[in-house]
């Protein structure tokens, strides 16, 4: 144990790369976090467009009726792409409930991750195709279990590294100290990335924590901690990136805190007026992550119109195919109530799948 | 020395004896009513937990509490339920009456060490000598069609726990009544608030004149059967009785409010003139409370049954989700099913 | 791609059909060979917890395991209950078979929201994609005069959760065998360790014949009487059972060995076959596993029941200190009290 | 929230004020840390060397079948006795089950203190008397009663500070967490106060912890950390003191970590030979914390020999206390089980509790 904690401590500032303005930061790149290269860029900023394009039209079926409820990361997005976009194949992504645009980012099939929103099963895809862990809601709970993974990974000698996801306000649950604890004495290829959106539904920031900042929190483990601006893309990529190589290299876990802000309610069913100011909101929707890279990408010719158009249709193709989904409606099945509880269904599993069968088929025969 | 092995209790003596205020409320409102009635009443009730303050609690029972009694009164917390608990634990010991919210069911689990081990025992631990009187509020059960982990019927983790009293309201009247004993009692009490019944109104007495804790109501007489139920199953025995009513069987439904203490008295007497009975209830049925029902009714009971008392409840399976939920929940077909069950002589 | 939805399983392949081997071992060892068993058979069985590395655990369990399987197989963790449960559902999704240590019942309620909202609930709420294999040991119940939290009857709080097997040997033979079949079952096991049976002998056949998870056994025949129990009861039905025969009166004793899967079968067969039953167990009663086979077996036997089915058990009580722990615990002369009682036709 | 965290990072060494060999560390007075004043040291001496006793005595007692079970706190009984001494009449102690020593110092009978060991009831004191907690078992799950403690006496404005106590293994539960977050937020006068002692049981501290020091895990709460040697009573004295003035004075919570040893085995039920060198434990005893402060006092002539005599004379009178009381066996009363289970027993219990009378008076009547 070396008592310097410098190496563990974020530096004053954020990471920023790009400024609100979508100008590179001078003197940015001399930094020990480079800029990530253009091609990234510019993928990126197609993600980012079906993103915010899929939690507008996810917000939207909400509305319609067509989802339950929807907690949407519109303001968020480049921290949702930037989780995704920074993992190999073999990797691990622990989204929460806000993170439905990352799992999509791996790959997963949007009308997929939105099931559990719409009522139709808990978890609508399969962790092990994307490796992407089912949707936590219980907060923080997810994150032992991401070094669940990351452990087994190293036992095995395998190169795989997990991306685990959390809110500002979960960070104060137990399971958050337990899992970056965990993770630092089993040096598990873990990057914790927090974003922090001021908010935990109503609760403020403040009122979450008294630390200089989330990623100050580091220290007391052992892991690395840095800040980066949420809604700069290149920072954004940059950070996370070179954390996860750091992990893939054996250095253990980082945890990064990711300034950014929700710029909607909680969710649908929020009033998110109860306990903040418009001006507040004003204020973020200046530094809107899109609009950021866009200029950036723009100003440095790396895009011109006709780029911008294949992404925006791009992102109208998977809304209209997320909308095709969700106006589709399959019956979920019955029998799968008690098909899953256990590999084999118990005894009294089997008597009482048989007791709705019988409900069903009365039903019918009526 | 301020801090006292009894703290403050509600100072019955400012209480005025006259007409009860009544009034039409949601059990939201009826149980924001007992809240403010409560905290004018005696200081020493402080309400706390995550978004109670400016949010007023995701279903606004604590709507307007931090307006009106300020900051130190109803206040949010960081999100973390066993510092929730334990702090109130703490504030307990030291001359509080604290009403905490968990804000669903499942996420009181974190908080289940704090529950088991400190608050259910504080008492016993301490030969009497460290009494807590708390609350924790849980907004519980499902029939709202909530995400998983929303919609648990956990009464059973806490009602097998020796040193917590559990109560669940069925009606806004009792929702007032039973959260204001809840926060008088010297005990802790797990108060358990069916989700699906925030928004059913009914009329409301204030003060409350209603029995409290450990008293079972007979909600509806009936000759041919009992219908035992508790929370948000009350309601639904009471539809099932109306629909065999329409079919000619007279059903009986006792509404149990307190799950601990248990109304073994009124229960075994209503049973007892029916001669068969039924237990309703939402949880997973093994090992839950309907169990203890069934064992601890037929064991003082045997020789009046005339049929093994049956259980509607639900599978053993976790929660489903919402377009799955109505399968899971007791419903009136189910519970007449299980009527017609009883061994009925023809 | 590794990482595999149906983790690596004990490979039966390499199981060479010999006469199995037999020894006289106590509890604590019989299931330290399992565990040396299944690790020896498949890489993938990892154990860990507080203090089971260079101690081998406080009840030396898992003694040996680290010296013989290396730091990687069987590890000490930082001291989180949460974290260490919280971690085995992780490798359990990626391709291990955690066997996890909690050191003793009442410090497994930390991880209580781990066990609950996911180690019972992940195969289901991903629709059978992602199974748990894996073993969560508690040494468990009283009897070797602990202090408080050392002794808690846990069982009813997992037996009520859908998802999770709950499994209780009450001989070394049983706890050889069904700890080999938790490790291998595709299902999360809460496997309860009786503490004072840790050091009781009895002959383990290895690999073992004996019927895995599900199975209750019929310990004792009988025809007057049937004692249901499972874990630290069962030696003390067969106590009285033994004391009963000398007063001339037969009692049978069922062993249920599994709690979740419940044996309705073998336990019916046994108490239709006697029309009296009593159920002994430690546990506090009130909505407890005995609570629920009482309801069972009167629903499904009511018939050929002379007398209600009656409970020998905790009261409802903190478990108490070591000098009045006698009390709280089911002994001889109680549950003969509770046969007497059964209603005997003069 | 300032982001300069260097007020609340410990020192790079722990806090010492006196040496190994009994002597006053060179300028350390000159620190923020002004050595105590002479009279409290001389009475700090007294509390150790009946410290020391009322171990071994307790030790010796489970030898001889009086009590189930002892963790003894030998050679941490600077940290018991410092714990104790630093506190006013109306504040509060959370012990651990090692803490017996620090309760006793609060004026906590022994007998009484230790009935829970004995196996007489669960807690053996009042609580309310002298504002000690029950002994805590089940780890870290204290800290949150005591936030909760401190913060009740916050809202009326009573100048109450807490010592909540904790070990090195405790750190880990989720409950530290949430409890020194809790303490943060709500500004809380509550100490916290690790006795590392180098073991969970068998677990040293290596596998607890990768972060440079437990008292650095104060940053990520915004509560100050400091280190203190915990076998030197002075520092101990200075470093606890002036963390309650601070509470005391508003200042808020803040973490003390005792850097200290584990001389004997976790209990007596325990084999530590298992799992650490006999050659550790020698080095340990050379900084036993009754010599150093012994030698000092004697060196600095404001002690002699007189003096030594009165203190093992109050030694012994504890221990002659201790061991009558514990080798008096009173029955506990079987009423007991069914009396505090509620302030008013259920119609259940009274049941249950008629059961046992029945039995007891039918064997009575045998
Ligand atoms: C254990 C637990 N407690 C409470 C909740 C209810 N809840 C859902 S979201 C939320 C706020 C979470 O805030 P944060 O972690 O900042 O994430 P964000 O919603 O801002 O993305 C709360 C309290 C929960 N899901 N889990
Ligand atoms: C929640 C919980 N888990 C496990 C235990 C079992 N246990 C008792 S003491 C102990 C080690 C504690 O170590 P530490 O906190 O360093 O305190 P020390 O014993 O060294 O004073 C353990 C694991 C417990 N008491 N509580
Ligand atoms: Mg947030
Ligand atoms: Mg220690």
């Amino acid at each position: 144990m070396t008592r310097d904690p410098s190496h563990l401590l974020p530096a004053a500032e954020p990471v920023a790369l790009i400024d609100a303005d979508g100008r590179a930061i001078k003197g940015a790149d001399g930094t020990a976090y480079p800029a990530p290269d253009d091609a990234a860029l510019v993928k990126a900023l197609g993600a980012l467009l079906t993103a915010r394009r899929l939690n507008d039209q996810a917000y939207a079926l909400v509305r319609q009726g067509r989802l339950a409820v929807y907690p949407s990361s519109h303001g968020q997005e480049a921290c949702q792409v930037a989780a995704a976009q920074v993992l190999d194949e073999g990797d691990w992504l622990f989204p929460t409930y806000r993170d439905t645009v990352a799992a999509v980012g791996r790959g997963v099939d949007p009308v997929e991750a939105l099931s559990l929103l719409k009522g139709d099963w808990h978890c609508g895809y399969d962790p092990h195709e994307h490796h992407v862990a089912p949707h936590a809601t219980p907060l923080a709970t997810q994150l032992p279990h991401a070094v669940g993974v990351a452990h087994a990974a190293t036992l095995r000698g395998e190169p795989t590294v997990v991306m685990a996801m959390c809110g500002d306000g979960g960070t104060s649950e137990g399971d958050f100290h337990e899992a970056l604890n965990f993770a630092a004495v089993f040096h598990a290829p873990v990057v914790f990335f927090i974003q922090n959106n001021g908010y935990a539904i109503s609760v403020p920031l403040s009122r979450q924590t008294a630390a200089p900042s989330l990623a100050h929190k580091g220290v007391g483990y052992g892991v690395p901690g840095e800040r980066v601006d949420g809604n700069d893309m290149a920072a954004l990529l940059a950070v996370l990136g070179a954390a996860v190589a750091r992990a893939r290299a054996g250095g253990g876990p980082q945890l990064v805190e990711a300034l950014t802000y929700r710029m909607q309610a909680h969710t649908n069913a929020d009033d998110a007026t109860r306990y903040r100011d418009d001006a507040e909101v004003a204020a973020w929707v200046e530094r809107d992550p899109i609009t950021r890279l866009r200029t950036h990408l723009l100003d440095r010719g790396l895009i011109g119109p006709e780029q911008l158009q294949d992404f925006a249709a791009e992102a109208e193709r998977v809304a209209t195919h997320l909308r095709d989904g969700l106006n589709r409606d399959v019956e979920p099945d019955p029998a799968d109530l008690f098909a899953h509880v256990y590999a084999t269904p118990t005894p009294q599993l089997r008597e009482q799948a048989a007791l709705v069968a019988d409900e069903l088929s009365r039903e019918g025969a009526r | 020395m301020t801090a006292v092995a009894e703290p403050m209790t509600a100072s019955p003596a400012k209480r005025v004896e006259t007409e009860p205020e009544r009034g039409t409320l949601s059990m939201a409102q009826a149980l924001n009513r007992a809240l403010r009635d409560a905290m004018a009443e005696d200081p020493a009730v402080v309400v706390f937990g995550e978004d109670v303050g400016a949010l007023g609690g995701v279903f606004r029972v604590t709507d307007g509490l931090t307006a009106d009694f300020g900051e130190a009164r109803c206040f949010d917390t960081p999100l973390a339920e066993s510092g929730i608990v334990g702090m109130a634990v703490g504030m307990a010991m030291n001359g509080m009456r604290p009403v905490v919210e968990m804000q669903f069911d499942a996420f009181a689990y974190p908080a289940f060490e704090q529950i088991v081990s400190h608050v259910a025992k504080m008492r016993n631990r301490t030969r009497g000598r460290v009494a807590l009187p708390m609350v924790i509020r849980v907004p519980y059960a499902g029939g709202i069609g909530g995400v998983e982990h929303h919609c648990d019927s956990s009464e059973a983790y806490y009602a097998h726990t020796p040193g917590l009293h559990v109560l669940a309201p069925a009606t806004p009247a009792d929702a007032y009544t039973l959260l204001r004993a809840a926060i008088a009692s010297p005990d802790p009490v797990v108060f358990l608030e069916p989700k699906k019944l925030y928004w059913s109104k009914g009329e409301v007495e204030m003060p409350s004149r209603a029995p409290g804790i450990g008293s079972a109501v007979v909600r509806r007489h009936g000759t041919d059967a009992t219908l035992i139920a508790y929370g948000p199953a009350v309601p639904v025995a009471l539809d099932a009785a109306e629909a065999a009513a329409r079919e000619g069987r007279s059903l009986q439904v006792v509404d149990l409010r307190s799950i601990v203490p248990f109304d073994d008295e009124t229960v075994c007497a209503a049973v007892r003139s029916t001669g068969r009975a039924v237990v309703v209830a939402e949880a997973a049925g093994f090992a839950g409370v309907s169990a203890e029902i069934v064992a601890r009714v037929t064991e003082r009971c045997f020789n009046a049954l005339a049929a093994p008392i049956r259980r509607v409840g639900g599978f053993d399976i976790p929660y489903p989700p919402p377009k799955l939920e109505h399968f899971q929940l007791p419903g009136v077909d189910r519970i007449l099913d299980a009527v017609d069950d009883l061994q009925w002589e023809q």
